[in-house]
């Protein structure tokens, strides 16, 4: 059953090495416990991006905290390039595997589904298959003759993401973002930080229960109020736009990267 | 300013004309120019009383008519439900392959870009993809692309997918998927089509007589300054203030 | 867009021959126009029963408007066996498709997905592999050395079932019985019957829109009010269980059945 | 009636004791006997101070943790998030294959049954399987399934799940997957071994002293009679009620 710890405890169950999934930036992202992460020196993580990211990704990357990154993209949206990512790709900082998003999706679907591939439309003639060597293009084994790309399963080891509310039983609502019940149904571990919980069971009617990922699927939850900040959260604030150009500006430099990061760390500590 | 809101209603208008008769068109979160020329087409079809047009805008509420996630964009374009999409690219070849992912030797290409996003896929699964990339430039408009995030044209296997034209600050292009390239269409005001030759880095057909894109009518003109400039609003304020702010 | 017609109209654009796709009694049902259905005299329906089927399907088989059928199941449940199947599977009235629940839900994720075929775990052993020509055993592409099922594609012509409302851009609420989602994204044409259509817009909010198929996906909707009794609709009345035990009794024999098929055409045409 | 309600609550009794330690049991949609020991064993253990266990009931909306539709049941297991659940036949055979499709020649089978429902796929995927079939006979229980719907061990393929009991009207068997076959572990009162013998058609292992299988203690029977048939009753008001009737 879905344990409800404090933010810290939540972060303690990543462990290094481990590989770690984690969702778009408007979907809901973690911020809060991807401080607590870097604040206890999570090391070596095998970074997969559903199916991309941005501030988190940067962050983590530019924190020293990522052996591999498997991503469709990086990017800061309207802020620019991801500055970390961009200079760890030129640097060889980590293993990188450039995937394409429907792909990243495929893959978690297969495991999802307990089957170890999964066929997908599309991509043939990508350079992507040249560089993703476990991507296959078979016959299909059915049907009129015809390509398939296939690629393996994704089994995330942790799924980490952040969202409105959860109830004491563990479900968490996710509104129509259902790329999280995705996420959550690959990943072997699930781990959810909420704005707050709520008294009410959110499987109760039919509509609220349209909308929740149950708690069969979350291991553990934690508060963290303004938990994606800098980042928007879906129904509940904005993203901070200001704050996300001047940790584009800063982090293009190692040492404004590292200023950046020494003040966001403090700042969530402040909040806590 | 003032030419700069004519350069942006051109490219505006033009992609309402490149979208004519579709039902369905999806355009990325952080495309302003693509959604406003989607935006025309559907109150011009409404204006006219034809067929209605659905706009889904990756990233907006408002323009949000999916419910099973992240990927239900991609479902959707594999069961034929999209009909036209925009792809830019840091790189755009003769062939019509696109790069979003660096120059020169991958993994640690000199310029890193984003990632290939959804191209790959995208490109073989929606009939009509604008490429649609300001900047018209030989360093974006390159013989053949350094990295191939999606190709145009794969004889090998069928697709309905692939690009319909090339969209620039300067030019249009018509894609041709049986001879695998551009056509020169017509030439935005106030280009002429040796500024096309000197600024593109790949061959492409050339007519004898080059149009002039057309800039918008007045009645177009008029729904564009005024009713699009509100639904833009919504989803791209600060892009719609600088519209409004160039009047 | 979707169309909001009579329900004659939405029973007409089901044409003999097609394939027809139908969800599970619990699901909602679209009882009201099949019996429109039955009134037009559709023949050589190639049903498929996502995943079992139970007293609509054994209706459209004893009225013999079947040629084929694809299903995981066809049952009564509480009020037993389908008489009109089992007489059906005896005299060879219809090709018979053996099928197992999830190997249906993997057909239509394969059209969902535009792909020719999706891989299933489980099922090696089980004699429906004999009688599946169209199911394969492969060896997995990618990963460690493994067998795996792969079924082919499901892209029915026609899916249609019955929902508690939609709206009037043709949003269809089905609360969380996604399974009508599945069928709609796998099929050509998907016809709805509803109980009400409502004035607000049913992907307002985040909660009502969590539980919400797009008008994307929806040609036809047709207002049938009870439209699946005697069958229950979740969140609205329950199953008619001695009606459905008077149709159980009845439906043994083929004149029983005839007698049956005429009472329910008629009340149908009352209530319409 | 009062013998009709202790082979009940021996069967609930027993099917509680069969899911010790378990946390996810699934249940189908017409099976009040499985549920009500499921039910049981959730009962006990929040009495106990034992770990909660968790009752997925297919149809019900009170026992209904899904928001994923008609397939998530099928994902729960092949995720390994589903410990438990019931599959019956209407045959069952020594090598615990079990038949739902009909006798004789396939397709115009002799009898036909309603169909193999989830079966070649759940029996693969869940660890612990526990046959449930009332009526023990000769018919049910054949040496040879006359059609696979389930197989219960297949060497050529590793999987988690399989059978791991069969529960009648008159005993419980072990199965044992090493061997693939049945073994006697107890038998209902009044019923003896040699009834097992001949009524059963398949060959399985008998130890030399046959337990009585225990009837439900005075706490278990308490809990049963009142907890669990109002629990009960909120799903399988029919059952519950009967069952009341019968006290």
């Amino acid at each position: 059953m879905t344990e409800i710890v404090a933010l810290e405890a939540l972060a303690a169950r990543v462990a290094p090495g481990q590989s770690l999934a984690i969702p778009v930036d408007s979907s809901g992202v973690a911020m809060a416990a991807t401080a607590a992460l870097l604040e206890a020196g999570i090391r070596d993580l095998r970074l997969i991006c559903v199916p991309i990211s941005g501030l988190q990704a940067d962050l983590l990357i530019g924190a020293g905290a990522i052996a591999s990154l498997e991503t469709s993209a990086v990017s800061l949206g309207e802020a620019g390039g991801a500055p970390r990512f961009t200079a760890g790709v030129k640097s060889g900082a980590f293993t990188l595997r450039d995937s394409t998003c429907p792909a990243i999706y495929a893959g978690l679907l297969a495991a999802q589904k307990g089957v170890p591939f999964m066929p997908i439309a599309g991509i043939i003639g990508s350079d992507l298959l040249g560089v993703r060597p476990d991507w296959q293009v078979i016959d299909s084994p059915v049907g009129e003759a015809r390509k398939v790309v296939v690629v393996p399963a994704i089994s995330p080891d942790v799924a980490l993401f952040h969202a409105p509310e959860a109830d004491r039983a563990g479900n968490v609502r996710i509104g129509r973002h259902r790329e999280l019940a995705n996420l959550a149904y690959a990943a072997k571990r699930t781990l959810v930080t909420v704005e707050r919980i709520v008294d009410r069971n959110l499987l109760e009617s039919e509509d609220s229960a349209a909308g929740v990922l149950p708690s069969l699927y979350v291991d553990a939850i934690a508060i963290a109020a303004r938990g994606a900040w800098p980042l928007a959260l879906w129904d509940e604030y904005p993203a901070d736009e200001a704050e996300i150009a001047r940790y584009a500006a800063m982090a293009r430099s190692e040492e404004g990267f590292r200023a950046y990061l020494s003040t966001f760390l403090s700042h969530r500590k402040q909040v806590a | 300013m003032s030419s700069e809101r004519e350069r942006r209603e051109i490219l505006i208008a033009t992609i309402a004309d490149l979208l004519d008769g579709i039902s369905h068109v999806a355009v990325g979160a952080s495309s302003p120019i693509p959604a406003a020329g989607a935006m025309l087409l559907r109150a011009r079809n409404a204006r006219d009383g034809k067929a209605p047009v659905r706009i889904s805008i990756l990233g907006s509420q408002q323009h949000n008519f999916f419910t099973n996630g992240g990927i239900e964009l991609f479902d959707c374009a594999a069961q034929g439900r999209v009909d036209a999409f925009f792809l830019g690219g840091g790189q755009i070849d003769g062939q019509g392959n696109i790069n979003l992912v660096g120059t020169g030797d991958y993994p640690r290409t000199g310029v890193r870009w984003p990632g290939s996003f959804g191209s790959a896929y995208l490109y073989h699964l929606i009939p009509r993809v604008i490429l649609f990339r300001e900047e018209h430039s030989p360093r974006v408009f390159v013989p053949k692309v350094d990295f191939v995030s999606a190709r145009a044209i794969t004889p090998e296997v069928r697709r309905r997918g692939g690009p319909y034209a090339l969209l620039t600050n300067m030019a249009l292009f018509d894609f041709d998927r049986e001879a695998g390239g551009f056509a020169l269409r017509s030439v935005h005001p106030p280009f002429t089509p040796a500024d096309i030759r000197e600024n593109t880095g790949f061959a492409y057909e050339e007519p004898e007589v080059v149009r002039e894109t057309p800039r918008p009518d007045t009645a177009t003109l008029a729904l564009l300054r005024g009713r699009i400039l509100d639904e833009l609003a919504e989803t791209y304020p600060a892009f719609a203030r600088t519209m409004k702010q160039a009047a």
